[in-house]
């Protein structure tokens, strides 16, 4: 009706209730902001799969066995689920079967808005050390506005240290961000690879020497850490986690000033006005809002676009799994042989620098997309690394036969 | 006479769209007029109406230059199949948003390009027969709205 | 002034001078047409290096030694250059040496305009299978207006019967295409893969399953062709070149409805009229042109982002011919140590199915720009190849060892 059209536009959005600044509950902030909110509310639906995405916490190790043998020995062995909606986080996270009593606090960061006001109260340090048992299990509140608004003004903020300490380290100052990079910079947050540092479990992300893939292996090696030991082979292993920030940053989009919120949160018309959707999910199903405004080509062509790219990935991306796979029978059959140790390191070194390339796509929610040509050279590099793994240990064989 | 009846088929087409109410409100009857204005009467043109302000032909050609054909009637026919197509879409809210130009009026759009850069273009454009066309707006996409 | 620029507007077509279907020199056709005609005179400059490309007749064999060992056999082996601009054709084709007094006349179809005329005078056989020494050897003009413009409208046209009678396997009736497939049908002429099929020599296309690597070895296998035999490993090889034309096609710039032309002969203004710039180059030394009519990005980020591209692609080719090499020596101590041929031929067919899938990157003119992701995957699979080649290999030496 174009009279209610007409008004909008001015009316919009000059309402505003005070919100505190410990307001975890999204609803009392959906006063002021019914759009927001009401789109916020919608990350409940499961929409189902898209190709390779969706909103569905269907059992990965189910529907790509491979996992199993590749996280050997690792939690992910036990439970990996698809992502869905941010109105989920803290249920999953309650209810995989990846923590246990002895789970730190440090697993809680991501999920729920009530981080953003304990990690103040108690400071990072203690936060981080507690146990999730005792704090992170009694959260209610899910991913809300308090994690990516600063309540008084409405503009976007950072809520967790370790995204700020990490830009720091880079001499990238956040305060300092344009819009359009916190338009980015709120979702790395989260969606970024990360590891938990020392006994006090202080959540890092090793982006000292960049944010490629080469970099990140050259930080780690550097401080020597390592996630998990592989229970069939004996490798000391890494495993990655979301890194969607990294990948798209070296992505075309990103080098095009195009953010995550671009894509993820387009703008839509609300009557007259431009609001942001709040129902954050896979573009894929929402192609109109989210490439359409720019690029002129049809739903369809874009759909089959992202197509194209996620095929390629995922295609590579089994190879890659046999070629480690084949890594790890070699390396068993050496170590059941009798390989010791000191013969078994440089083929256990190759399955680490392999696999830790394959996670950093398999991992990565977008299955390419982010960054299509980088995630294939990525993963080109894990196929050589694990075939060469394979070839040290067969090479032991040979010895071990020998001798 | 021509130009009076289409204007009354216009008016017809958009009456009937609308009512004439909210035609009067809409400044339905600015449909007819060359200032780009008229078009941004309807908010929904507002992005190209704002990007069109900033692009290299908001000097030299307004939104009727490019989207009307250049003959009395040709301009009064596309606009009454587009004003009423507009109404209808803008009353009903039954349309792809974001807003796609369809095949006639791209047509329209390209003849005018080859309109007012004739001569420009007429070496790369002698040896065209109608099914040999090239498309301007394959390489010069932005030139009436940045995008 | 305005009087000025209508006539020379209208006078352009109307000076017309009749050119005659068998016309091979661009001169006449040039009096008609002064600004084209002057452009393509221009691909004789050569104007150097750019990252990976330009014009410059450089050795490869000198600049890249991997070369050597991967064609070990080959003519590839003794003389490969760098190409250059239309207007060296002729010269280059004459001065390699890769010809001698057996070539067959194949070789010139690519390399002059006088082709188009004989090749309907003798027949496509009869021209094939006639000998270079004897036909092509004395043409002097290079590649031509002839080539690819029908003298009476000035249309482009195809004057070669094999890339017809490859799209005639493949369903589509050139006749048929579109203005702005043409503009990369001309190109597609010359800018392929290709082999000599049976005793006629005749020119193909081995496009029947399709323009991608896999189904382009598909065909290849069914037919059972080889180009040469390894010197060093006894492999069955195949010479793969420069398939712009196939790499272009799975890009998204060939998605986008963007021709060969558009990027290397984009319009240009001329007084006050637009011309197609018919010197033909590396696009990068006219990003102006090429690329911002399009892309709203500077020269230099435009520089930027092929540079990114290409040395993705680069550094993994490199990687990939290390791997071929490893491969190559593991087959050969493996034969030096006697294995036979039976025992041989799995990790010989794996070479092959590595060095092809390399070569068709590396002969490929853009490093990787004309299809950024495609080509990486390309690499990926002929990194697996190379490693299960030497690893077969590798076993081998355990049996000839144990044996
Ligand atoms: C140019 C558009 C674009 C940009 C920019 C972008 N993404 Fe995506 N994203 C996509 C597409 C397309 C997919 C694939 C969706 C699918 O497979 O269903 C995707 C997938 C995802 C997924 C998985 C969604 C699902 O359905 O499971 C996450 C999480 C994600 N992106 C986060 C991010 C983050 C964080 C950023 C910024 C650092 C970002 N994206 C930037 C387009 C984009
Ligand atoms: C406070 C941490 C946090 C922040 C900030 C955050 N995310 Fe998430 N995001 C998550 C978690 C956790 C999940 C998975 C929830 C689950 O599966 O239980 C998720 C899921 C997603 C998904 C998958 C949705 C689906 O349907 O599969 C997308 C897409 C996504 N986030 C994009 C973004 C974007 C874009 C931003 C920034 C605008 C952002 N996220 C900010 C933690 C965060
Ligand atoms: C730096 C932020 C961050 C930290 C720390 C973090 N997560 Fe997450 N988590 C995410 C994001 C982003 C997603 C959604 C993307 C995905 O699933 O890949 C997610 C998804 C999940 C999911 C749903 C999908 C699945 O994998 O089954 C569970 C469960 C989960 N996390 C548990 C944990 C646990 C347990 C820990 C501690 C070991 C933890 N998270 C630590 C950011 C984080
Ligand atoms: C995961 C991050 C994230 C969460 C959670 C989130 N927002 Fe936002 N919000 C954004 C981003 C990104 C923008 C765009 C800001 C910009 O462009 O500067 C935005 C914009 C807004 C705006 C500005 C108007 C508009 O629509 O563009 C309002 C108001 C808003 N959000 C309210 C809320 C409310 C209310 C909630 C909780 C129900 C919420 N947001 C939760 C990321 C988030
Ligand atoms: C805010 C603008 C913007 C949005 C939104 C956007 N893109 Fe893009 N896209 C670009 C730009 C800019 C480029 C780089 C090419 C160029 O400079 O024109 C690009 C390039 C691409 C390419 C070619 C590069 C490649 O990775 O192969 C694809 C495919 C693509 N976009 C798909 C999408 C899809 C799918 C979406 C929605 C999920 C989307 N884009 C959303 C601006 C955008
Ligand atoms: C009554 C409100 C209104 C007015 C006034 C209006 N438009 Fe539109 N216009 C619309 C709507 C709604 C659409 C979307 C229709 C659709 O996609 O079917 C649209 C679509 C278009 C399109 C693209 C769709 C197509 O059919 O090709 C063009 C071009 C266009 N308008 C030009 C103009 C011009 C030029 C003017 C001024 C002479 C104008 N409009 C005035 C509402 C309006
Ligand atoms: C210089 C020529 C030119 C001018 C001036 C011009 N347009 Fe357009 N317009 C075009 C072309 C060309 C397209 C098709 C763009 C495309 O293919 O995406 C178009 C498309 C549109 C569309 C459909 C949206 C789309 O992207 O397909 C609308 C609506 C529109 N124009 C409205 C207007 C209005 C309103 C004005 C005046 C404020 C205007 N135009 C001025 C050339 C012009
Ligand atoms: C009403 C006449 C008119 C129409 C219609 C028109 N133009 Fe123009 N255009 C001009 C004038 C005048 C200039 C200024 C150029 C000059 O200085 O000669 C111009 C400039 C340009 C330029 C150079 C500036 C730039 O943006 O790069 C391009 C390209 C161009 N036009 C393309 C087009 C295309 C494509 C269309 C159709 C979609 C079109 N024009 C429609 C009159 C027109
Ligand atoms: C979108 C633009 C674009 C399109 C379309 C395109 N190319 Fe290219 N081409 C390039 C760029 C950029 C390079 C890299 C130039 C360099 O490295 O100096 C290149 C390189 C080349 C080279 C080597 C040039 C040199 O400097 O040595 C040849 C030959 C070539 N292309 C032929 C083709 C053919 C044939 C087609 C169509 C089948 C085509 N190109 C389509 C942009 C394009
Ligand atoms: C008749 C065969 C033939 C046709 C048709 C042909 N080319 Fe070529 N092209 C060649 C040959 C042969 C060379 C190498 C010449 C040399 O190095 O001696 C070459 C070289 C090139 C180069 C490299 C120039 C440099 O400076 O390195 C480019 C770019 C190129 N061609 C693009 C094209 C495009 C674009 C088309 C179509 C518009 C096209 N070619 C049509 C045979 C052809
Ligand atoms: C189907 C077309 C075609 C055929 C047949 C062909 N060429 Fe070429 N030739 C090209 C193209 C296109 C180029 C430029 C691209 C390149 O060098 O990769 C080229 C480049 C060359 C060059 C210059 C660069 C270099 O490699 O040193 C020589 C010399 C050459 N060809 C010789 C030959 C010989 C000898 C034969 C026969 C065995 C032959 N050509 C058959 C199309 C062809
Ligand atoms: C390698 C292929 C090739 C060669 C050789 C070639 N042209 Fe062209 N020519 C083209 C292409 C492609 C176009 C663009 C045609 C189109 O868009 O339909 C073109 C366009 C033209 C046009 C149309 C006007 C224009 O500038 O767009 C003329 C006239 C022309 N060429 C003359 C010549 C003359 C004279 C020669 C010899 C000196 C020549 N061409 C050699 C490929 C070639
Ligand atoms: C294949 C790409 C392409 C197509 C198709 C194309 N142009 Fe252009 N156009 C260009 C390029 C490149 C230039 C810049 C030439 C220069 O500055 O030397 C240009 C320049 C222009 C200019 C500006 C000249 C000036 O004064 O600076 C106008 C006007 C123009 N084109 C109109 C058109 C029209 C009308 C058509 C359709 C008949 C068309 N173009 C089709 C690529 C194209
Ligand atoms: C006639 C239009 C046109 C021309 C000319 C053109 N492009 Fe593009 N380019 C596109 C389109 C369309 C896309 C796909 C993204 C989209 O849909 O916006 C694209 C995508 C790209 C991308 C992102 C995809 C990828 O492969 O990573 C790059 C980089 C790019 N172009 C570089 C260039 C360069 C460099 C040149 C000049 C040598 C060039 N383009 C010439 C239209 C063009
Ligand atoms: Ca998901
Ligand atoms: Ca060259």
């Amino acid at each position: 009706n174009i009279f209610e059209k007409k008004q909008e536009a001015t009316l919009y959005p000059s309402v505003f209730k005070p919100v505190g600044d410990e307001e975890v509950d999204p609803k009392v902030w959906g006063e002021n902001f019914p759009f927001e909110y009401d789109t916020y509310k919608k990350t409940e639906t499961n929409e189902g799969q898209t190709f390779y995405g969706g909103s569905d916490n269907y059992q990965k190790l189910d529907k790509y066995p491979n996992l199993k043998i590749l996280f050997s020995g690792n939690p992910f062995s036990k439970d990996y689920r698809e992502e869905r909606g941010h109105y989920w986080a803290i249920t999953d996270v309650k209810e995989t079967e990846r923590i246990n009593d002895k789970t730190p606090n440090t697993c809680i960061t991501c999920k729920s808005s009530s981080v953003a006001v304990d990690i103040k109260k108690m400071g990072p340090e203690n936060f981080y050390k507690a146990m999730f048992k005792d704090v992170g299990a009694h959260y209610d509140k899910s991913i809300g506005c308090l994690d990516c608004h600063d309540p008084k003004t409405m503009a976007l903020r950072i809520s967790r240290p370790a995204f700020i300490e990490a830009m720091e380290r880079r001499g990238i100052d956040v305060t300092k961000a344009s819009r359009q990079e916190m338009r980015s910079y709120v979702c790395g947050q989260c969606h970024v690879e990360y590891y938990f540092k020392g006994d006090g479990k202080y959540l890092t992300f090793p982006w000292d020497k960049g944010l490629q893939i080469d970099s990140i292996e050259a930080y780690y090696d550097e401080v020597n850490f390592n996630d998990w030991t592989h229970e069939t082979t004996g490798s000391p292993m890494l495993k990655m986690q979301h890194p969607e920030f990294e990948t798209w940053s070296t992505g075309i989009h990103a080098k095009s000033g195009v953010s995550c919120a671009d894509c993820h949160m387009p703008y839509v018309k609300n009557g007259s006005v431009k609001v942001t959707d709040h129902w954050i999910r896979s573009p894929l199903k929402n192609v109109n809002n989210a490439c359409q405004t720019c690029h002129k080509w049809s739903e369809q062509e874009m759909v089959n676009r992202v197509k194209t790219i996620q095929d390629r990935t995922y295609e590579t991306m089994y190879r890659t799994e046999l070629a480690i796979i084949d890594a790890i029978n070699a390396i068993k059959a050496a170590k059941d042989a009798g390989a010791t140790d000191e013969q078994l390191k440089e083929a256990r070194k190759l399955h680490r620098r392999a696999q830790l390339r394959w996670d950093f796509v398999a991992a990565e929610n977008s299955m390419g997309f982010h960054s299509p040509q980088e995630t294939l050279k990525t993963l080109s590099n894990a196929i050589d690394y694990a075939r060469q793994s394979q070839l040290a240990a067969e090479r032991l064989m040979k010895n071990v036969a020998v001798k | 006479m021509i130009r009076s009846y289409l204007i009354l088929s216009v008016c017809i087409g958009v009456i009937v769209g609308l009512g004439s109410a909210t035609f009067y409100y809409a400044k339905g009857y600015s449909y007819m007029l060359d200032d780009p204005a008229a078009c941004n009467n309807c908010h929904v043109m507002n992005d190209q109406y704002y990007s069109w302000q900033k692009s290299s032909h908001r000097s030299v050609a307004t939104c009727n230059d490019c989207h009307t054909p250049n003959t009395t009637i040709g301009k009064y026919t596309v606009k009454a199949i587009n004003g009423w197509n507009h109404s209808y879409a803008f009353t009903s809210d039954d349309y792809h948003k974001p807003i796609r130009i369809n095949k006639m009026n791209m047509e329209v759009a390209e003849e005018n390009c080859r309109r007012c850069h004739d001569m420009l273009t007429h070496n790369i454009t002698f040896h065209e027969t109608d099914d040999t066309k090239i498309q301007c707006t394959s390489c010069h996409l932005s030139v009436g709205h940045t995008k």
